[in-house]
């Protein structure tokens, strides 16, 4: 059969322009689309796992003329997380047929980020998934909701302008649009326009990417929105931008960047942690750890092209983060875990963020230490296992507080699936394999 | 304290901007330094993207317009997506506003103004479609001319305060053009080799019935926008406060 | 081409002025009115740029449809800048 | 040099920037967004004019012809730039629904 990665984001567009005509079976239809995009999704992996990098044209120009798209294995995998994902998420959701519109949108934006071989097409798709995401955002009526997403907005367009400014620079100094002719050729470009488009392009993906001083809107969004849209950003967006991040380190790739990112993913990683260390809500001290495990991510991005841990370890922190915190998400909607799929959940999750072997995030954490050593960059090993330390006390505290909780989230069965989903990826050996030795630049 | 910590990182980012700026080379983009390669088989090419755009226009699309035949079939991907912001956005306006009555009393438009717009509005729409169908052969194109076909609803909503779009054909007109979108990339698909691509003759390069499907996509565009923006201001004007 | 430069020069000013004033105003419809008509400036310069198809989406989109919306908002939600 | 642009353009993105940071008012600060991204397409046709170069239109005639690519940008940017902006609006009238004011509370800051 031959793949075409392009289906996985055109069915979703398609799709939700046909749901306004089809408002009755809405849910239905939806998370059919959903699963068979995640049906593609594994395909699409198993193409590339066999076969080596895929590249699509559309419209029949070769690249750099028109637009490709270029998965790797990692951007396979990720594609197939957010889609999973997705799908186990949507089956929480409970309102009508404008949100399963805007949820597909949502989904098949990040899809499309993580595909692309374009950096103006990473754009439109970033504005796709920032849109659908403000009114998701605010999808739960009071004011909070409301000021989570308008907070969420201003730092939102703010960084599009400037993801704009970095994609003008470029352009004006190589007259070309495309990811990978950009890196080859990116070596002619004066010094100082590219470190200025690097900065403008960083600026505007970091703040979707949770980034340090961008990351303002988190806590708010995340605590104004309803549970499973805290989740869906969690997975979604998220995920799909520190990919982006990881592309741009890739095409710029220039030690002093690198460097860079490493400093901004350490402050990113401990202000997120001290932050969530000090909240008392639920919902905001899981954002400021979210905010942390991001600067995990940039972190392992940062050695890439160090040692060859780094990706592997950013790949298994994505999983666990992915799934263990977007079910924590869910299961957020109530103070307590009361039944059993949400004591599974809750305790397999977190078990999980704070890095228990054999889960995800063990291997996260121990392939990232595993490259830090490697470069015997021992500040670095401190500063990730101080934060460990941190972790583990604030999520002590948060199962304790709701073990004892009578009450249960109803979303507690899609939470336990999808943690189940990483305890799966954690002890699959082989994945080491799969995550290793990818992203061809 | 605010505002003075403001100006002072407002006028750096001026000067920045201005410095960078500065660096910009104005000499077009056919110099060498600017020949692409191509990422997949990794050949270099004797021309930079923006040249081969101008010379391939005419061949390659049958369009005269360069910057539609970019618009709708080199960077045609780019246009879906960005149709789907708008879309996005669109629903993202309906799905967060309660829609009023519409009950509230408003001064009614004078005489001259409302006898004057039910005239002028059919002229409108006609100016709007003029727009849309010649995107290939002169300025403009899909989204302006939706933006035209709006702005007459706009002057209806002006004049008649009681005037209100019908949420139920504006939104059958907006899905059937998005899908058209959709599907036409789908059957480049199935008809040629890949997503978007043109499946239609090219005919004559500066005949209405020519370029291939860039037409049939800005007419969708066309209804597209311009539904899509008459619904948005429709809703931000009916909504209670 | 001198002549040229003149007008550029004088274009830029007032899309600076409006743009200052937009900002500083205290009212917010005059300022929406005067993002618009920067705006539409813009798009005059767009037109000098040998852009016509951007000089007409601009002028539609980015300064009319734009300041109706703001207009209607500011509408429903109180034209003073506290 | 295109002076009188470029100069336009780091005068909108930095007044823009500031509107964003020193004012409390959210319609005004979506008022200096919507300045900022006026911008950014100024900045992106002005990349792509050429000095005597003409509308990328085909005339007949060989003539030398401005850079068509960043001018299907723009386009893609206006469209965009509109839509969070309506976007932006719906959520401010609910804003104000809900508090009665668009300035900022206490709590709204970062």
């Amino acid at each position: 059969m031959v793949m075409h990665p392009v289906l996985m984001i055109a069915i979703p567009l398609l799709s939700a322009f046909i749901m306004p005509l089809i408002k009755k079976a809405h849910r239905y239809f939806a998370f059919s689309i959903l699963l068979l995009n995640t049906a593609l999704s594994i395909l699409l992996f198993a193409k590339v796992y066999n076969e080596g990098a895929l590249y699509e044209t559309i419209a029949g120009f070769s690249p750099p003329v028109g637009i490709y798209l270029a998965v790797d294995n990692l951007s396979a995998l990720l594609a197939f997380l957010i889609n999973i994902f997705a799908t186990i998420n949507f089956l929480t959701s409970r309102q009508d047929f404008r949100f399963s519109m805007l949820y597909l949108l949502g989904v098949a934006g990040a899809t499309g980020i993580v595909l692309t071989g374009d950096i103006f097409n990473m754009f439109v798709f970033f504005e796709i998934t920032a849109v659908a995401s403000y009114a998701l955002v605010a999808s739960k009526k009071d004011r909070k909701a409301t000021e989570g997403a308008i907070k969420y907005m201003i730092l939102g367009s703010v960084g599009s302008v400037f993801m704009l400014v970095g994609i003008a620079i470029i352009y004006s100094q190589l007259k070309s649009l495309n990811l990978y002719d950009i890196a080859a050729r990116i070596s002619s470009m004066d010094t100082k326009m590219m470190w200025l488009s690097f900065s403008f392009l960083l600026t505007g993906i970091g703040v979707e990417a949770e980034l340090f001083p961008l990351n303002g809107w988190v806590p708010d969004a995340y605590e104004g929105a309803e549970s499973n849209i805290s989740s869906f950003l969690s997975f979604g967006p998220s995920k799909a931008s520190i990919y982006a991040i990881a592309r741009l380190l890739i095409i710029f790739s220039m030690s002093r960047t690198y460097e860079l990112a490493l400093y901004l993913g350490i402050v990113t990683l401990l202000v997120g942690e001290l932050a969530a260390f000090t909240q008392k809500n639920t919902k905001r001290m899981l954002a400021y750890s979210s905010i942390g495990q991001m600067g995990l991510i940039l972190i392992a991005f940062s050695l890439m092209d160090k040692t060859s841990y780094a990706i592997p370890a950013a790949f298994f922190i994505i999983v666990s983060h992915a799934s263990a915190k977007s079910a924590l998400f869910l299961l957020s909607d109530k103070d307590g875990f009361g039944d059993m799929s949400s004591k599974y959940a809750g305790l397999a999750g977190v078990l999980s963020l704070i890095g228990m072997p054999p889960l995800a995030g063990f291997w996260g954490k121990w392939y990232l230490l595993m490259g830090v050593a490697d470069e015997k960059i021992w500040a670095v090993a401190a500063i990730i296992i101080f934060s460990a330390v941190i972790e583990a006390i604030y999520f002590a505290r948060y199962l304790y507080k709701n073990m004892e909780g009578k009450e249960s989230s109803r979303n507690s069965i899609p939470a336990a699936v999808m943690v189940s989903i990483s305890i799966v990826m954690g002890i699959l050996p082989i994945l080491y394999n799969m995550a290793g030795g990818v992203l061809n630049a | 304290m605010r505002k003075v910590a403001a100006i002072v990182i407002a006028s750096a980012f001026f000067a920045i901007l201005l410095i960078s700026f500065y660096q910009i080379p104005q000499s077009g983009y056919s110099g060498s330094e600017y020949y692409y390669s191509n990422p997949i088989t990794g050949s270099h090419a004797n021309e930079s993207v923006p040249s081969h755009y101008i010379s391939g226009t005419k061949n390659e699309t049958g369009a005269v317009n360069a910057v539609t035949a970019i618009v709708v079939e080199y960077r045609g991907f780019d246009t879906l997506g960005e149709v789907t912001v708008l879309f996005t956005a669109a629903t993202g306006v309906a799905f967060l506003l309660h829609k009023g009555k519409g009950g509230k009393k408003r001064a009614e438009a004078n005489l001259i103004l409302r006898e004057g717009s039910k005239l002028v509005l059919p002229f409108i729409l006609l100016a709007g479609a003029y727009i849309f169908i010649h995107g290939h052969l002169t300025p403009g194109g899909g989204f302006p001319g939706g933006a035209v076909i709006a702005s007459g609803f706009l002057l209806m909503m002006l004049s008649y305060p009681k005037f209100f779009m019908k949420e139920k054909p504006v939104s059958i007109t907006e899905s059937f053009a998005g899908i058209t979108f959709a599907v036409i990339g789908l059957l480049g698909l199935l008809f040629a080799s890949s997503f978007l691509e043109n499946f239609l003759p090219l005919g004559n390069a500066g005949y209405l019935l020519s370029a291939g499907i860039i037409p049939v996509i800005y007419i969708a565009i066309g209804f597209k926008v311009g539904s899509e923006l008459s619904s948005i201001a429709d809703k931000l004007k009916e909504v209670q406060k | 081409m001198i002549e040229f430069t003149i007008i550029s020069w004088i274009m830029a000013l007032l899309v600076i002025g409006a743009a200052i004033y937009a900002i500083e105003t205290k009212d917010l419809l005059s300022s929406a009115i005067a993002a618009g008509v920067a705006s539409l400036v813009v798009s005059i310069m767009f037109l000098i740029l040998q852009a016509p198809d951007v000089a007409i989406t601009e002028a539609s989109i980015g300064a009319g449809l734009t300041m109706a919306i703001f207009v209607y908002a500011i509408g429903k939600t109180g034209r003073w800048e506290k | 040099m295109m002076w009188p642009e470029y100069v336009t353009v780091a005068a909108l993105i930095s007044i823009g920037l500031y509107g964003v940071m020193a004012k409390k008012n959210l319609m005004k600060i979506f008022i200096a967004i919507s300045l900022m991204e006026t911008g950014v397409n100024l900045l992106l046709i002005t990349i792509g004019y050429i000095p005597e170069g003409t509308a990328p239109i085909e005339n007949g005639n060989f003539v030398k012809y401005v850079d068509p690519l960043p001018q299907a940008l723009v386009l893609t940017a206006i469209v965009i730039g509109l839509s969070v902006t309506a976007l932006a609006l719906t959520l401010l009238i609910r804003y104000h629904s809900k508090t009665g004011t668009l300035e900022y509370r206490r709590g709204m800051k970062w």
